[in-house]
């Protein structure tokens, strides 16, 4: 029976070539695959949807070069969603080396929309609309003093502007001025952000994080600690669905076009294992 | 198809391809990638050794503020070369000794925390854990296949009686438990995997070869 | 004496492990805080120094008798010294008095670890999805109803995950979440009260003198 | 003529009260009071801290519906506090609270469970250890991953191949770097009496020194100590997948026979089980990793899992304090086995606090 035997006897390079076009070809031919969007990310765009006009969202960017396919374009889609919606925006990282990533996603959002915008009032201005406020080591300094003032802990912005100088943060003190803060990281941050940020000053907080990571947050969105949970490129994308559905903001979802991948990748997988044990069972069955 | 003009993008790529040719066969390279990670991950720990521990922690206090008490850690540090020297060889014991010693110590009332009381606690069979699982009365049928699924697994690992009788129905159910919570965990890692291949994918296609935006 | 002695060393720095759990007497943390910044970090980077020596004379060897791959280790001493170089020389973030920047081309060790360290890294995990491809195709095979509990479990969870999952029908996702905190908790919770079991009677028999493996050979 | 809108005026804290905070180091207080009535309006709760007891300096600030908050201080000095109820810049303070005094505890109350478990535990495990050493015959069942390390080493020494063994990626004071160098020094014992080539890379420095003293010593108690070879036993390097790398490569030059992967695994231990099973060698993993068992299980012939792998280096040494150890462990089990039991019949038929002992 040589079938058998070419069932079994596919050689690894195959297996691992076919796992590659598989991957690569739906990102060549981006088709984003629309997703049904999920309970915590519902929760957490409905959190960002209804900020008050007068509060801000606090971002939190920790991610680094080996987190950037997952965690990237859920902080593309927020900023999108904010910034469509006129939310003002504090941007910040705990880390030094996320910096740079977030910069380029914030000028990246900003670039998107001042280019189509006529007017100065639909224009994202830095200072008006949006503000980076940069790094400040450790990061339980900047956690707890913002509960009191903002501008006390970060005297300088990311740009080296006076923080008191800005329009923004004449209107925003403190926590009681943030509504939400979403912590898109893989690490112990929003962990953090919880224990001494929402016990002490009442902050919201809401979560971006990767799938490995994801286990250890299911338990706060329990419990209500988190006010929404986007995890892994599937949480992205449906955020990303959300944005280009309710919104109509029509932009690459690089993490929806990365799903076809992520699914023909676990179907190739589960094809073969199915292959390995037909083969498997019919050569026992001749013995 | 634009090209990336940063060389550090360049290098990345083809350190990242020479990788990826092991997947085809062991070839010069991915010997070469291979030499290269070795080389660059030792040069990168002396560097942080030296940066972040042995100045702060040992020359700076010892030499140029003279806190003498470091001389103690020096000593013992310096025993650790003892070791290419037949005759007083023994003294290494004296740093992995103490090496070994403090974190022994330091495992045991950490490790009865976590891995033995945190978790007795979060198996009890008691109306707050019924209602920690946020799904309703259906909490209770959670909770006791938890329990029952920790008190098997655990009648697998008793290695005091041969796997008879009742051992032998709990340790089957246990391993059950065991089997079932490898193969979810391997579904899930698979899909955390695959994503950092896309996302290495996104980077050899974008920033390098520019054929994705 | 040279084997008594370390293992009274053990024990006893075995307890000065032990005690700063349960007394937080500032007396007791600050001892604590000395010894694992400054007495016990120092070692390991002393530890690392004796590796090196072996790594290096292992590949100094292998150059000198002309092993097989030898040219290979030329690749890696090189790349180890000049890193090295750099690192001590040009310092952690480029600030020592080597240069580490020619033109706008920076070669700091912050950049050497960006763009080699982390992509290296990064592909390494990525050849981890092509090898679960191959592993589970070559022994993920149903031989007995565990191995098939295994299979199934993780096919459940490798679409439940997915769109795709939703699609087939809107259970399945919550499902699989289902057999992550259910049965899965309660397998791992088991297997953990032994590793800790087991953690603990080492512990104890490594304290005690009990178990000197770690002494190595020698009277 | 100063307009003077009419100010909204807001209620107090209620009684404040500060004590030391118990089982810490000291240099910590306590301070809690009632909410206001108008808590719901106001932007939160200034504290203040004076050591006379007249003037007073604001030393924290706490959203509101919040009612305690705690302040660093200096031990064995007096401190006075009261709290103000700020509402822009509307300030109601409480009345001054009794005279505080922060210091040290010598015991953290919130552990002595922790030591109590340490305490019973700790002792059966060591009766049972000084029963072995007592020489009273101790029994353990059969653990079938053990046959197969058996006929790995002779399936290797009848293809006159070499054997790979990984310790894993763990440092010496790891519990299962600990175990696998004692099932290291019997399969060394093995390699010797079949002059079989033993390649052994390492990842951590000290536990290189550790391994090659073992293997030397067991090639001497076999009555080989020429057959040692020092150059199979070295040190890689100590970064994660520089040393899966290396072995991968060594896996595919040396082409050895079986491959044991011994101790505690990251993520690179499925690069290592892959490859290795891609040369066709026998693979034989044991690790306390749970993270890696999904792994090492399905690409490996055999694997020892968590206690297992404690188990096997007694057995397989047939060590009358390994195998003490064993039984103490068991013992373990059935008391964690009958705690879950009765904690959940009291947890269920009473109401009696049962998880606090927990905690």
């Amino acid at each position: 029976m040589k079938i058998v035997d070419l069932m079994l006897k596919i050689d690894r390079r195959i297996i691992y070539l076919i796992l590659a076009i598989v991957v690569i070809l739906p990102l060549i031919i981006p088709s984003a695959q629309h997703v049904r969007v999920m309970a915590p990310v519902q929760k957490l765009y409905t959190a960002v949807d209804t900020i008050h006009p007068d509060k801000a969202l606090m971002i939190d960017f920790d991610y680094d070069p080996q987190t950037q396919p997952e965690l990237e374009p859920m902080a593309l889609a927020i900023l999108r969603h904010a910034f469509k919606k006129k939310i003002k925006i504090l941007g910040l990282s705990l880390y030094v080396q996320p910096l740079g990533l977030a910069k380029a996603a914030l000028d990246q959002v900003t670039g998107e929309i001042n280019a189509l915008a006529k007017t100065n009032s639909d224009s994202v201005i830095y200072g008006r609309d949006y503000v980076f406020l940069g790094w400040q080591p450790p990061p339980i300094v900047p956690i707890l003093g913002m509960g009191e003032s903002i501008t006390n802990v970060y005297k300088k912005d990311f740009y080296g502007n006076q923080t008191d100088t800005l329009p923004l943060m004449k209107q925003i003190k403190n926590y009681n001025n943030v509504e939400l803060l979403i912590s898109i990281s893989s690490g112990d941050p929003p962990l953090w952000w919880v224990s001494y940020a929402q016990n002490r000053f009442g902050l919201r907080v809401g979560v971006g994080c990767t799938a490995v990571s994801a286990s250890d947050y299911y338990p706060y969105l329990q419990t209500g600690q988190f006010s929404g949970l986007m995890v892994g490129m599937k949480g992205a994308a449906e955020y990303e669905e959300l944005v280009e559905k309710d919104l109509n903001i029509h932009k690459r979802r690089k993490a929806s076009e990365a799903l076809p991948s992520l699914t023909y990748a676990h179907l190739v997988m589960i094809v073969f294992i199915i292959i390995g044990n037909i083969g498997y069972f019919i050569k026992r069955r001749q013995k | 198809m634009n090209f990336s003009l940063d060389p550090w993008v360049w290098i990345s790529a083809l350190l990242s391809l020479a990788i990826f040719s092991f997947l085809y066969k062991d070839n010069p390279f991915y010997k070469f990638a291979e030499h290269i990670f070795v080389g660059a991950a030792n040069g990168y720990a002396v560097t942080f050794y030296w940066h972040n521990i042995l100045v702060p922690s040992l020359f700076d206090p010892l030499f140029r503020q003279g806190k003498l008490l470091y001389i103690i850690s020096l000593i013992i540090g310096v025993l650790y070369f003892t070791r290419f020297i037949p005759k007083i060889s023994w003294l290494v014991r004296i740093p992995i000794g103490i090496t070994i010693g403090y974190y022994t110590g330091a495992s045991i009332p950490a490790g009865i925390q976590a891995n033995i009381i945190k978790q007795i606690q979060g198996t009890i069979l008691t109306k707050e854990n019924f209602l920690s699982w946020h799904a309703g009365n259906m909490g209770i049928v959670w909770s006791l296949i938890l329990f029952l699924g920790v008190l098997c697994t655990l009648s697998y690992f008793y290695f005091s009686r041969e796997h008879k009788g009742v051992l032998k129905i709990t340790s089957r159910i246990g391993i059950v438990f065991i089997m079932i919570g490898f193969g979810a965990a391997f579904g899930y890692t698979v899909m955390a995997r695959v994503s950092l291949l896309i996302g290495r994918l996104q980077f050899l296609l974008g920033p390098w070869l520019g054929i994705i935006k | 004496m040279q084997r008594t002695f370390p293992l009274i060393l053990c024990f006893i720095f075995g307890i000065l492990g032990i005690i700063p759990f349960i007394v937080p007497h500032p007396v007791v943390q600050h001892t604590d805080e000395f010894l694992r910044n400054d007495l016990l970090r120092i070692l390991a980077a002393f530890a690392l120094v004796l590796g090196l020596g072996s790594l290096l004379r292992v590949h100094f060897d292998k150059i000198q008798h002309r092993r097989e791959n030898w040219q290979y280790s030329w690749v890696l001493l090189i790349t180890f010294f000049l890193t090295s170089i750099i690192g001590l020389f040009g310092g952690v973030a480029g600030t020592g008095p080597l240069p580490t920047r020619i033109g706008n081309f920076s070669f700091d060790i912050q950049t050497i670890y960006l763009n080699v360290e982390v992509p290296l890294g990064a592909t390494m995990f990525a050849l981890l999805s092509f090898f679960m491809a191959s592993a589970a195709y070559r022994s993920f095979r149903a031989r007995s109803t565990e191995a098939t509990l295994l299979l199934l479990a993780a096919f459940i969870v490798m679409i439940g995950i997915l769109p795709l999952g939703n699609q087939i029908s809107p259970h399945l996702p919550s499902f699989a979440q289902w057999i992550m905190d259910v049965p899965n908790v309660a397998g791992k919770r088991g297997i953990a009260f032994g590793i800790a079991l087991g953690s603990l009677a080492t512990a104890l028999k490594i304290l005690l003198g009990i178990e000197r493996s770690w002494l190595g050979g020698g009277e | 003529m100063i307009f003077t809108i009419f100010l909204i005026a807001i209620a107090p804290p209620g009684p404040i009260r500060a004590y030391d905070t118990p089982d810490d180091g000291g240099g910590s207080v306590i301070i809690e009071w009632q909410l206001s009535p108008d808590d719901a309006i106001l932007d939160g709760y200034e504290i203040y801290r004076s050591e006379n007891g007249q003037d007073f300096e604001k030393v924290g600030f706490i959203g509101k519906s919040r009612n305690s908050i705690d302040d660093q201080t200096q031990d064995y000095k007096r401190y006075y506090y009261k709290v103000a109820a700020l509402k822009d810049t509307i300030r109601e303070f409480s009345d001054v609270s009794t005279p505080v005094m922060s210091s040290p505890q010598w015991i953290d109350r919130s552990k002595v469970n922790i030591f109590v478990a340490l305490f019973i535990l700790g002792s059966i495990i060591l009766y049972f250890i000084s029963q072995a050493r007592k020489g009273r015959e101790l029994y353990i069942r059969k653990i079938s991953g053990l046959q197969a390390v058996d006929e790995a080493v002779g399936r290797a020494t009848e293809m006159g191949k070499p054997i790979l063994y990984c310790p894993g990626i763990g440092y010496i004071e790891q519990i299962a770097t600990i175990a696998s160098l004692n099932i290291l020094g019997e399969v060394a014992k093995k390699t010797a009496q079949y002059n079989t080539k033993l390649i052994n890379p390492h990842y951590d420095p000290i536990v290189y020194t550790v391994a090659r003293e073992i293997i030397k010593e067991s090639y001497t108690k076999v009555g080989r100590p020429d057959a040692f070879d020092p150059e199979n036993v070295y040190f890689v390097t100590d970064s994660q997948f520089a040393y899966a790398a290396a072995l991968d490569g060594i896996m595919l030059r040396e082409r050895p026979a079986t491959n044991f992967l011994i101790g505690t695994f990251y993520a690179e231990s499925l690069i290592l089980a892959e490859t290795g099973a891609s040369t066709g060698a026998i693979q034989i993993s044991g690790t306390d990793s749970l993270a890696q068992l999904p792994f090492l299980v399905t690409a490996c012939d055999y694997t020892l899992i968590g206690e297992e792998l404690y188990a096997a280096s007694a057995y397989i040494s047939r060590e009358p304090l390994l195998m003490g150890a064993i039984k103490g462990e068991d013992w373990g089990k059935l008391i964690i086995g009958g705690i879950l039991i009765i904690a959940s019949i009291v947890g269920l038929l009473t109401n009696l606090p049962v998880l606090s002992l927990f905690r």
